[in-house]
């Protein structure tokens, strides 16, 4: 069972690492500032989510668990309104180049 | 090498980096900066000692620690303080610079 | 050995108590009562002091207070000794006649709303007491910083309080140069906890060892310091900030402020540390004392503005505070004794902080009625102002060191510390120092006496009590060198630990 | 050496790396950017090095607040960026020079540790009983150096009445001028009224567990600051005018608290800044409540700046 467990983690702390490391090459790659949004916002979203997912397990009792969730809920909820700002004073503005 | 020693000389490093900034950046703006990375790198200190004095249980030395969050909110401070000095003198001169060298008026009236 | 609280400690928490409840009260009340509060609360701050001054005086024991009874190393200390009781008197002194002179320029109740200047120069004013207080009574080095801190956020609005371009970038390089000064005194302090595991003066003192780690920590905490006093070449900052803010701010500033970092440099050397500064250490500090002093002169002597001659004049004065160092060195044991040297150092330090105080606000009485202070066009300033311009000169001839001034008597004490040790060099820089005083103070007075082509009109009146607050503070500063007829070792410090007082 | 050692070699390069680009970038604007990112990094030191209390004191603060800050002075002066005079190369090299010495001089001192390391955790752990505090550093804030906290909550109101003093005089008692959106964006306007529900509720439960917890009235007060300071930018609520009455009791009710208590401490406990037994815990957390207040008005108008318009 434990091992079962861990194996989840560990997967999936792994996976979510993998898309923080495609969405920082996506930040530094791609040509945009709109583009670079989606990297990033992918990052928030399904990296953390998965790192957060892979932690609950080892959360420390219900509290632990809904405390890393509510983190979780926190980031999307900021990183989505961040994007939408700095999507609009792109559009507003128009890229810099 | 202890993890400890570790960020104690990037402590170290950072308050040579910030002092190099603040001596050669003539920008006010980049000197508070700079001020803030060296402060930085000293409360980096101060959790070096914090941590190295770790044992018995002790995760560490919790009066350095003390010390930090009170300096922190002092830097703080002044860097707000700085913050509103430099856009003041934007206001009133439409630059920031600490260069003496633009014609100051010594006569002006005093009051 | 530990400290207890003696009696009348809780002397020093009032000391400390009276003026930050002062600041606190002030934000509420709101500004028209703050000049009320500040006039009630700056005497109350002077009897503090002159009870705890009286009370060594008698007792001859150091003052302590043990806050929270936590003991230290854990807990804070607060301790009073000959130097700190002195210092404190003093400042309490120039403060409370600098707030009588202030009360022209910084009428809080002069508008029916609260008012920007009056409001900030008052509050700041009590926030330079807490500081100052603190600074001398503080036994441990972080409440120090807190108190360094403290007395920068006070001093630098008072330097942009009217608000001109040029003086905000004054305040602006004074605050940069204020805040390295006292982040540099923080990494000290770290360094020596990580050390010794304590901060406590007296603890420190007994504990501390020849150590790489002390001694980079002295050399920051020094060199911090120092920038905080404009010691030379550290010392750009100084003159812009002291010439362009009003005079009771100017006054309190040259007076007063600089003196607190430089206190905690003599506090490092002599209470904490006295073996460790060395021959070489003590002669580069007088060394940069001797460059402040010939560089403040030469450069006060070319200045057309009154203000900024007096600011650089400061300069100067600072260089020689930092005189007593090599002075004070003892070769045969290697450490820093306290004996004539730091007595005439920090009776400078007194007589310097009522002498500036009053010519810098005689400088901001003969600005409001002459309406200038160009230096060249002075002529008839002394018969339209006569006891102004005598206060003046009295703090002229205090600058100088002619006696009876407190300027002479402590001069004297150090040319005899350097003539006892035979360190002529640096007699030879005082007797300089003294010439270029002379003559700058000569530039300015000889112009003042002249009688003009025509009598000059004052542009307003000054007020009689205006010009009595200055007369107190002159007369004040000639009065110190009368202190060589009581026992003037009410200042020593005693090396080790107990910092006695001696009668 | 184990691989968190590795990862600790990385995350002080990058430390490093982001606080060099903070000096050395050419635009203020990217050197402020770069400085955010620093300090949310350095948070992750403070957690490695066991210091959570710091952790969240640098993350809120060091990073959150002053980085508020200096972007809103890096936007403001970008306008006004010139190319002042490069400091001349050997002048650099000089500085260089001497900060490397500093630097190693401070490296060597860090690195030649004493043999026994002194530490004063023992007696602030054996003492914490008479306080009836959980958190070490709550019992070293709010008991043993209890003066040098309140005399700093003294600094940090002096330092907004210095920010306050820069106001023209005709607008002394007016509102600050934080630059708020002209016209929010209906997304801006959402977070405000979403987050600081949220943010409230975190910011108490700071405060709350302060006590035996990392956290306390430092932290709490920041998050409730940046609460104030979105609803203010979001234009949901004016920033209130300095001469409020209510404004000026919120930001001296902690250090006027944190005076009396101590002063009570005189009769009560017979020292200054004493606790009675029994009372310590309670006593002290009336004081962190008192203070996260003070410190969450303190910090929101020392970050809203000095006072703009007349007061209609």
């Amino acid at each position: 069972m434990n091992l079962a467990l861990d194996l989840f983690t560990v997967s999936a702390l792994s996976a979510g690492a993998l898309f923080f490391l495609a969405g920082t090459v996506g930040l530094i790659r791609f040509p945009d500032p709109l583009t670079r949004l989606h990297a990033l916002t992918k990052v928030d979203n399904l990296g953390l989510g998965l790192i957060v997912l892979g932690l609950l397990p080892h959360a420390n009792g219900l509290v632990g668990a809904l405390k890393l969730v509510s983190i979780w809920l926190l980031v999307q909820l900021s990183g989505a309104i961040v994007t939408q700002l700095i999507a609009g004073a792109v559009r507003e503005r128009g890229p810099r180049e | 090498m202890s993890d400890a020693t570790l960020f104690g000389l990037c402590g170290a490093a950072l308050v040579g980096i910030g002092l190099y900034g603040l001596i050669t950046n003539p920008e006010p703006l980049r000197k508070i900066l700079a001020f803030n990375l060296l402060g930085s790198g000293v409360f980096l200190v101060f959790g070096f000692i914090s941590r190295r004095a770790a044992a018995d249980g002790f995760p560490g030395d919790p009066v350095p620690q003390a010390m930090v969050i009170t300096a922190i909110v002092v830097a703080f401070a002044a860097t707000a303080l700085a913050i509103a000095l430099v856009q003041r003198l934007l206001e009133q001169t439409g630059r920031a610079t600490l260069s003496s060298d633009e014609p100051v008026s010594a006569d002006k009236s005093n009051s | 050995m530990s400290d207890a609280t003696t009696s009348g400690g809780i002397l020093l928490v009032l000391a400390i108590v009276l003026p930050a409840a002062g600041v606190l009260l002030s934000l509420v009340a709101g500004g028209r009562q703050v000049e009320r509060i500040a006039l009630i609360l700056l005497p109350s701050n002077l009897i503090v002091a002159s009870v705890i001054f009286a009370d060594l005086w008698r007792s001859g024991r150091q003052l302590v207070y043990i806050v929270g009874d936590w003991q230290p190393p854990l807990g804070i200390t607060l301790r009073a000794d000959g130097l700190s009781a002195a210092m404190m008197l003093t400042t309490a002194v120039v403060i409370c006649v600098i707030g009588m002179f202030a009360h022209a320029d910084f009428d809080s109740r002069a508008q029916p709303l609260e008012t920007r200047e009056p409001f900030v120069f008052w509050v700041m004013l009590m926030g330079i007491g807490c500081a100052m207080n603190l600074i001398f009574l503080g036994g441990d080095l972080f409440t120090l910083y807190v108190a360094l801190e403290l007395l920068t956020f006070a001093a630098v609005p008072l330097v942009c309080l009217d608000g001109r371009a040029e003086t905000i970038q004054a305040a602006l390089r004074y605050l940069l140069f204020a805040l390295l000064g006292s982040i540099l005194y923080l990494v000290g302090t770290a360094l020596l906890y990580g050390s010794y595991a304590t901060l406590d003066i007296v603890l420190l003192s007994q504990r501390v060892r020849m150590e790489t780690a002390t001694l980079v920590a002295a050399v920051l905490m020094t060199v911090g310091l120092l920038a905080k006093t404009a010691l030379f070449p550290l010392h750009l900052w100084l003159p812009p900030a002291h010439a362009g803010a009003p005079a009771s701010a100017s006054a309190v500033l040259s007076a007063v402020v600089v003196k607190g970092s430089f206190f905690l440099v003599v506090r490092l050397w002599f209470g904490v540390m006295p073996g460790m500064l060395g021959f070489a250490g003590a002669q580069l500090i007088g060394a940069l004392g001797a460059g402040a002093i010939i560089f403040g002169s030469v450069v006060a002597l070319q200045q057309k503005r009154l203000k900024l001659l007096i600011a650089y004049s400061t300069v100067a004065q600072i260089g020689y505070l930092f005189l007593m160092f090599p002075l004070a060195f003892d070769p045969v044991s290697a450490q820093l004794k306290s004996g004539g040297a730091l007595t005439g150092g920090m009776l400078l330090a007194m007589s310097h902080a009522t002498a500036k105080a009053a010519m810098f606000m005689a400088a901001g009485l003969i600005y409001a009625g002459l309406g200038h202070d160009r230096v060249a066009e002075l002529g008839g300033a002394a018969r339209a102002l006569p006891m102004t311009m005598f206060a003046f000169a009295i703090g002229g001839v205090c600058l100088i060191g002619l006696p009876p001034s407190g300027g002479f008597l402590a001069k004297w004490l150090l040319l005899d510390a350097a003539v006892a040790s035979g360190q002529w060099p640096w007699v030879l820089v005082m007797l300089a120092g003294g010439l270029f005083t002379s003559g700058y103070m000569f530039i300015v007075l000889s112009r003042a006496y002249q009688s003009p082509s025509e009598p000059v009109k004052l542009r307003v009146a000054v007020p009689k009590y205006r010009e009595a607050a200055v007369l107190t503070l002159a007369v004040l500063s000639l009065l110190l060198g009368l202190v060589a007829l009581g026992p003037v070792d009410v200042l020593q410090v005693r090396p080790g630990a107990t910092m006695a007082v001696l009668r | 050496m184990t691989i968190l050692f590795f990862a600790d070699v990385g995350l002080v390069l990058l430390v490093l790396a982001i606080g060099a680009s903070t000096i050395f970038v050419r635009k203020a604007f990217d050197a402020v950017i770069a400085f955010v990112v620093y300090g949310l990094l350095l948070a992750i030191v403070w957690v490695r090095l066991s210091a959570i209390d710091v952790a969240l004191t640098e993350a809120a603060i060091g990073g959150g607040m002053t980085g508020m800050l200096l972007l809103g002075a890096a936007a403001r002066l970008r306008s006004a960026e010139l190319d002042s005079p490069r400091i001349g190369l050997r002048v650099r090299l000089a500085a260089g020079f001497f900060c490397a010495l500093v630097a190693s001089c401070l490296a060597g001192a860090l690195l030649l540790s004493p043999k026994a390391i002194p530490t004063l955790a023992p007696a602030v752990m054996e003492n914490l009983v008479h306080t009836g505090l959980g958190n070490p550093v709550a019992g070293v804030l709010f008991a043993y150096r209890a003066l040098d906290t309140m005399l700093e909550k003294v600094v940090l109101l002096l330092a907004l009445l210095g920010v306050w003093s820069l106001a023209p005089n005709d607008a002394w008692n007016g509102i600050p001028g934080l630059r708020v959106y002209e016209r929010p964006s209906s997304t801006l306007t959402f977070l405000a009224q979403v987050l600081p529900p949220v943010g409230i509720v975190v910011g108490i439960y700071m405060c709350w567990v302060g006590a035996n917890e990392p956290g306390g009235a430092f932290q709490g007060g920041t998050i409730l600051a940046a609460m104030w300071l979105l609803v203010i930018v979001a234009r949901l609520e004016r920033a209130p005018s300095i001469g409020q009455p209510w404004l000026r009791i919120g930001l001296v009710v902690g250090p006027i608290t944190f005076l009396a208590v101590g002063l009570a401490g005189l009769v009560l406990a017979n020292a200054f800044l004493g606790y009675p037994p029994g009372y310590a815990k309670a006593l002290i957390v009336a004081i962190e409540v008192t203070l996260t207040i003070s410190i969450a008005v303190a910090l929101t108008m020392l970050a809203a700046g000095p006072p703009k318009q007349e007061q209609q």
